[in-house]
């Protein structure tokens, strides 16, 4: 905690490495910090390991670092949506790591919550590359997936306070719960910061302990607002 | 009526009051338009929502609000946020009591097969693992046969598996099937469809019940 | 989900049977369901295994059931402002088991998120009479915790919808939140019983999924005020 | 001074700005009252504030706001409350930069007793062991010696340990003693203290730099 939590996007984001795992939350777009993205794709940062839920789609979110080379490798629960990002896995030239979307979510909150890892009984039937570690317990089996962290978490929050408690809405929380509390620098982008004491402390989503960084957005259509490809037509 | 809502309405009358279901991607989501009482039917969306209401409405779109297919969604009085952890403690803690999810196969012991084709398609799991393995009861939407004609209801499925033996009653634009203990029984044929049809487009044995079959 | 799910204490308690494992909430006396645990000590309800984070004080909370002698076993995480528990424990009456605090609370999570544990380095150092299941993730040693859940779990909420949408206040929270994903029969008391939607969908603490009973409660001065020997004098 | 405030008092100033701490049960609760800076220091407490305030002056109580050593609390602008969950993943995730706990014993190389005496106090483990293994620094609070005597600050420790080799820093009513790679290094001595005292009252062997030590 140090006594200003708050940075520009280029001062929050300038001592990520190359080579960096990020943790980026978001489902889709709601709760993808793209802000801080495009951050990272204006300062070249490059060789990453990604974290996310999804691959965003093509021009969105992380699509954006895919797209120009910027990552290595993506750990995801599903990449669908980003046909992009499914050419160049088939290219070899983005390594895609794939888990249940929850199981995804307990290896991230056991890395942040200091455990070495859960013990799951999904996809025990699947032959991965991965080889499993297989334990029995109380008569079960079950596979061990240990604990992942991060060494950035790049977090969207609808509000935060100037202490660093951060306010999730509706569907944007997702992934950034777990992300925020997962990694070892933790800047979180938002649309509105508050003096301490402003959020009643039974809202808080997510308390300051955790976060180290507040970056604040302004939020642009292009990459906040609705995509007129998922909505209804008139 | 189109196959696909055709499933869905049919597949709408499983749901009984009070449950709380989930509805996968494709013909799934389309069941919410035939919910039979929208206050005492409680849906789930993986990403965050419990009381989750039809589509929204054009031009009435919240950025922040989608269901797991990226469609803007709208919530029904008493609905709840939540983070994914909390999403899939509920449905790892065996708190969906319905799940109707789309299928590549579906095995006569109630196997099932939707997330990869090995070199084709590689979307990922996404929640449909844990959805199929710890839901209450497992409902498949599908269309009888693959597009170019093969069936999808088979004796042991080819793809990879999203959970075994999880699949109690697979609903199809040709008819409603129960998986049982003894194997795959028709219950009931679409409108204009043959027993005939039906057996020859299922390459798993059926279990024929004597007599007139239900129609939908 | 049942069409309706408010009850009385006695209608909501009933069906727990003697032996049952029953998780508790409350960090001592705050979030305590102390209503409901006087409604087990009234049906006579025996041979009790409680899970809660500590013995209660003498008079309160668990401790009721304890001084009746209907508690076969406790798992908590200490007893120390109990000295009848302790008596008890010592005279071979009382089973006690004991985990680190943060440990206990992983533990029941797991057995809520459908988890069969979770992998720790807590307490590694430790010989106890539970003999540990070890493991080697990433070079690391951890001792595996097994899930735990309940048969029924007892929650003290500031507020529910009639959904079961919980809300929890101040340190009233605690365990209460993970007790109430860990077991096969929620019951929850609360002072409070609004209509559905009247709770804003973002400060839902607990999702109504969970909870099967509501008891609307009046809160007894003795049972849920200020307990004047944790006050400073005037 | 109460020797236990000038204890408090003195481990007080080891608070940085900006710190996030945790004050165990016993002496380190009054630390609250010689904060350096209240509106740049955190203190975090296990049943779930993070930002807590001093103890509720009489007749302010409230009911559902104490802390960890079950007084009533107060919070400052800007706290968070949560459950226990989160609360332990802020010490076990690393996030608590300074813990003051208590001890039954302390070993030369940062062995931490302070949880059980077999047979005779039982009190159970809370959220000491968390406390004592995470957070980035240890201090310990205590007396020198027990009520009969005997050195709390020994070679090796008796009674089972609460965590292994986590303390960084002891300050007791007679001393301030640091933790080294080296052994334990005498720091400052209480008001009336000689270096003999200490060292006579210190079962483990003591680092004494040369010349004159501060006083507190």
């Amino acid at each position: 905690m140090s006594s200003s939590k708050i940075f520009s996007a280029a001062e929050a984001c300038r001592s990520i490495a190359d080579g960096a795992t990020v943790l980026v939350g978001g489902f889709g777009q709601p709760g993808t910090p793209n802000r801080l993205l495009r951050q990272l794709l204006a300062q070249g940062t490059k060789q990453l390991t990604l974290v996310k839920n999804d691959a965003s789609e093509p021009g969105l979110g992380i699509s954006i670092l895919i797209e120009a080379g910027r990552v290595a490798k993506l750990i995801a629960s599903h990449v669908g949506l980003n046909p992009l990002a499914v050419a160049l896995m088939h290219e070899g030239r983005l390594a895609i790591e794939v888990y249940p979307q929850g199981i995804l979510a307990e290896k991230i909150r056991a890395g942040g919550a200091g455990l070495g890892g859960i013990l799951t009984d999904i996809g025990l039937h699947l032959d991965t590359d991965r080889p499993a570690q297989l334990v029995e317990v109380a008569g079960a089996r079950y596979k061990i997936e240990p604990a992942l962290r991060g060494d950035v978490a790049l977090i969207h929050a609808a509000r935060a306070d100037t202490m660093g408690n951060l306010v999730f809405t509706k569907t944007a929380g997702n992934f950034n719960p777990a992300m925020a509390m997962a990694a070892d620098l933790v800047i979180v982008e938002t649309g509105e910061i508050v003096p301490a004491g402003a959020i009643d402390p039974d809202h808080v989503h997510l308390p300051g302990a955790f976060v180290d960084r507040l970056v604040l957005v302004e939020k642009s259509a292009a990459d906040y607002g609705v995509l007129k490809h998922h909505a209804l037509q008139a | 009526m189109h196959y696909k809502h055709r499933i869905a309405w049919r597949a709408a009358r499983e749901i009984k009051a009070g449950q709380i279901i989930n509805l996968g991607i494709g013909i799934p989501t389309l069941i919410m338009d035939y919910l039979p009482d929208r206050q005492q039917v409680f849906v789930h969306s993986e990403n965050g929502i419990w009381g989750m209401g039809p589509r929204a409405a054009a031009g009435r779109e919240d950025p922040d609000l989608i269901d797991a297919g990226a469609a803007y969604a709208t919530i029904v009085p008493g609905a709840a946020f939540f983070d994914t952890l909390t999403s899939f403690a509920i449905i790892r803690g065996g708190r969906i009591d319905l799940a109707f999810l789309g299928a590549l196969q579906v095995a006569q012991n109630g196997d099932l097969a939707n997330w990869i084709i090995p070199g084709q398609m590689t979307p990922g799991i996404g929640g449909g693992m844990e959805l199929a393995q710890k839901s209450r009861k497992v409902i498949v939407l599908t269309t009888h046969v693959t597009k170019t004609g093969a069936p999808k209801i088979v004796k042991s499925c080819s793809l990879p598996l999203t959970a075994p033996a999880c699949v109690a009653m697979i609903i199809t634009d040709r008819a409603v099937i129960e998986v049982s203990d003894a194997g795959l029984c028709l219950k009931e044929l679409a409108e204009g469809v043959s027993v005939a049809d039906v057996v020859a487009a299922t390459e798993a044995p059926l279990l024929v019940p004597e007599g007139e079959l239900p129609r939908f």
